[in-house]
């Protein structure tokens, strides 16, 4: 097989952007296939975190000298790009939290503490990951609420007759995942949104694993909630974005309290500001809403359609190789259609942290475990896997370079 | 030393506040408030069919929050419901644009310095705010 | 008045680490006097994130390749580096959060929200910053508690006789600041928190004002809780603290639910980790804890005596001027050694935002508002006022001068 | 090629595991878990006096979770209860310093490769928190 795609959709000189990918790892250079869990960044990103803090740094939106200006201009140009990049009708319908987990936390917390009684229903699937599984399970424990989960397929796709007799039970809300952190799967939301809106279910989209990688509209999903990670989508670590609905947002009880989220402070009681002051409670992480600003330009340069094609294709070359290799067993559709660039499987008898570090030892970077995600592992029978997951930067040849190893670690334990 | 937020008018109007005040009874009010800075302001209007009679702002706010209330106030005296709220409109379209688009609210053109400092542009709005508000009950209750 | 401090504690030189502060503002130098809103970053700290993000970047705690290991390492280094700055007793107790308003709220959800009753009461002062006062007041909604404040006397110390009768009414937790951010006031709490514990009331400190500039010792001070930021004290912002006793980090139910704070996740009910993953749900702030891990490094090797000292002497200088000041009033104590280097005041008839405003035109940076502390000002008769906040870098020179624009603004407005 | 942390031993323990099974019923018995990876393992014991007849244990997990289970179950089998703590502190000690401070533990030498990947010492050590356990069982019910 030759080593590079049949076209390079995405130049392998982008490769420079990104300073890590240079480093040597024992004794091989670094392929880096972990960016499901987390990507590299950009030199553009670092640039952007490092320039604020030698030229602009200042509390935002409290100050009214030129610098705090500055700060709070670029705070909420940040606020803007990602309003943008989802297609959002209005900025103010765009919180900044910590990441993914926070922002899914904050719904689950400010919507659901104060909508779900005794006996209501949530619904999940059995592919979500623990932190859109566990915010649910801690506001259902506080509330009397129930959960349900809609099946998975063997082949990993969500179980539409299991969703349609769910969605039958009226829950109150579907948390579902836009793309499985662990199968692959993109799932097709669009039609499901419809439909739970048909049965009256709000829609919260954990979307993780897809913004970046797949085209991703909240006008078009016409989804309540939707969560995403600046870290897996080439940005800092430390923020992430919640998007709702602005009839959602207004109706919430603030979550945190304190600086910035509040009209009046008295002694007993305070009145508090609107979306997305209301939500953001404390000095925000600026420097890292300012990186995920130079992401999201940094994805939109290359094209969020490019990237889409890039990791299919890595994707379907991991995919094809993965199912030629003896005693392994792939998870997740078997169309490179229907997944974006993460392949995730186990070989037989060896336990897949004895995998991803005979991998480690050629400088290959995978992930092996749970990834977060217990209940879809009891349901595909294993308790963990080997998942590898490609960025832009990836080539065909580190994920050749990765399916090779792997008669190396048969020669070992089998 | 020019301190180019606070040019002659501003400072005149900081100064002498144009309409200060209170309308006792008045046939509309609206207060506006800034969490930010604690500015407080409330808006009484004395009407006469579909006429401002009398406008009177009561401020307790910045320098800019003032003037813009009273440059507002000027404005406001004996004129129509709706030409208040093109007023209104404009002023709002002009801080966004920095770009007078009606001779008709060229007085208020001193306020548009404030727009090179985003934080103090809710303090020239704050007025306005409490305009809009009073408008739209006038619409919703007529 | 000499322009230079009587003994240089911290060499002018100092502000070579920091590129912020060469810039020109309004056609003046850059006096960057807001250091209690957030401080500048020196260039270690800068270089740090950098690094980080050109060498070591992974997904923390999960990857068992050379990576992850290494983000791991760096990022449960930077624990280490807190509890030891703190004096913790073990690592353990250290809990990574976005600031100091995270951490509030953290132990008003965890701890308050399962231990409060109708009628509990819960003991907070007149000076505390909304962060340590609205997630009280969400946590006493929800579970029927009632507040209770410590007055502040008029020179802005808390009023100890206050403090008792209050204390006499059996709260089940005394909130309260170690330093005030509008008034400046270091409060003697290692006397508090043992008077509280002899009423068998736990104590929370907000340091968000005190780590860094005044020395901090959970173990002298012997708190229950304590909480600050990281932006505060020459790190990045989304960063903070929470330092718990390990009594109480181990009765604690969690409070966000996510990835990483598990043990074994069921469908229907899940059990969690041990301190301090069972409150960090989520990917953290990995590059804002190793920045955070470097500010550290830089306070402690200019040493927090010396910048206490530093600090002081500049706000003995900015207290000595702004009470010769015509129409000024100053607040708080009037003793510096009571007091970190912030220095709060009004100028009658001038509103403090147009203050401010001109002190920014001469390119000075502080600043105007409520600071956050509403029901401080309402005790003070004052809607708002102006801070002026020192850092290491600042000098003698930059603090006159703030002082003689306030000549300029008198002409101006009065 | 050399694939540093797999060593001949390690891979012969993981071969053919010494000492593995369950012992019923046994006097102690105590299980671990490693949420990281979701490797569990159950240590069973049989004793006789203050002394260990017997150690089993059964382990779902990865090769060097396998690997020092049944490297400890080597040297568990006779040896008495307060030898056992020993070994056990002298073992962590050793993960935590890297050298080796008694003989008595030469056989576990293979393992201390491991402290290379800070993520996997918690493997090495999960039969190790098992035997803790059932010591510490031991202490409080004895
Ligand atoms: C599908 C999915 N949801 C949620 C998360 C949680 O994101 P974070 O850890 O950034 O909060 C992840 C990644 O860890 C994920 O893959
Ligand atoms: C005393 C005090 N407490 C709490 C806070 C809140 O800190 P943060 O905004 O970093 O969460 C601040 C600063 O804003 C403060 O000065």
């Amino acid at each position: 097989m030759p080593d590079s795609l049949p076209m390079a959709r995405i130049p392998d000189s982008i490769r420079q952007d990104f300073p890590v990918l240079s480093r040597i790892i024992n004794r091989h250079p670094l392929a880096y296939l972990d960016n499901a869990a987390t990507t590299q960044k950009p030199q553009s990103v670092i640039e952007a975190i490092t320039r604020f803090y030698e030229t602009s740094n200042a509390n935002s939106h409290r100050g009214v000298y030129a610098l705090s200006e500055e700060a709070s201009e670029l705070y909420e140009q940040a606020r803007g790009r990602v309003a943008q990049f989802l297609n959002a009708p209005d900025t103010h319908q765009i919180i900044f939290t910590r990441g993914t987990t926070e922002a899914i936390n904050l719904v689950a917390y400010s919507w659901g503490r104060s909508r779900l009684q005794p006996g209501d229903r949530l619904l999940l699937t059995e592919m979500e990951h623990h932190s859109n599984l566990v915010p649910w399970q801690l506001v259902a424990e506080a509330t009397g609420a129930e959960l349900d989960y809609v099946a998975v397929t063997a082949e990993g796709h969500l179980d539409l007759d299991s969703l349609a007799s769910q969605l039958a039970k009226s829950p109150k809300l579907l948390a579902v995942t836009l793309v499985s952190n662990v199968l692959g799967t993109i799932n097709p939301l669009r039609k499901i949104i419809t439909t739970a809106h048909d049965h009256g279910v709000l829609v919260l989209v954990d979307a993780a694993q897809a913004v970046g990688r797949v085209a991703v509209d909240v006008q078009e999903l016409d989804c309540d909630f939707l969560a995403f990670s600046g870290h897996k989508v080439y940005g800092p670590t430390g923020i992430g974005v919640l998007y709702a609905k602005t009839e959602h947002l207004d109706a919430m009880e603030p979550w945190q309290g304190g600086g910035g989220m509040i009209a009046k402070v008295g002694r007993d009681r305070s009145t508090w500001g609107e979306a997305p002051a209301k939500f953001e409670a404390g000095t925000p992480p600026i420097a890292a809403a300012i990186g995920l600003h130079t992401a999201l330009d940094f994805v939109e340069r290359l094209g969020v359609a490019q990237i889409r094609e890039h990791e299919r294709d890595l994707a379907e070359l991991a995919l094809g190789r993965l199912l030629e290799e003896p005693e392994v067993t792939v998870f997740g559709p078997r169309n490179p259609a229907e997944r974006t660039g993460l392949v995730s499987f186990a070989l037989a008898g060896v336990h897949p942290h004895d995998v991803a570090q005979v991998l480690d030892e050629s400088g290959i970077a995978v992930r092996a475990g749970h990834h977060c995600a217990q209940v879809l592992h009891e349901r595909l029978g294993v308790d963990a896997t080997v998942r590898v997951s490609v960025g832009v930067y990836n080539t065909a040849s580190e994920v050749h370079r990765a399916v090779d190893v792997l008669a190396e670690v048969r020669r070992l334990f089998l | 030393m020019s301190k180019s937020l606070y040019r002659d008018v501003l400072l005149d109007h900081l100064r002498h506040p144009r309409f200060s005040g209170k309308i006792e009874p008045a046939d509309r009010s609206a207060s506006a408030y800034n969490p930010l800075c604690g500015d407080e302001l409330e808006l009484t209007l004395a009407l006469e069919g579909n006429c401002i009679r009398e406008a009177r702002t009561q401020v307790r706010g910045c320098a800019v929050c003032v003037a813009s209330a009273s440059l507002m106030g000027e404005l406001l005296q004996g004129v129509s419901l709706s030409q208040a709220e093109t007023y209104g409109a404009l002023f709002r379209e002009a801080m966004t644009s920095g770009e007078l688009s009606s001779k008709d609210i060229f007085s208020l053109r001193p306020l548009l310095e404030v727009r090179k400092h985003k934080s103090r542009v809710k303090c020239a709005l704050l007025a306005w705010n409490a305009l809009e508000e009073c408008l739209q009950n006038f619409q919703t209750t007529s």
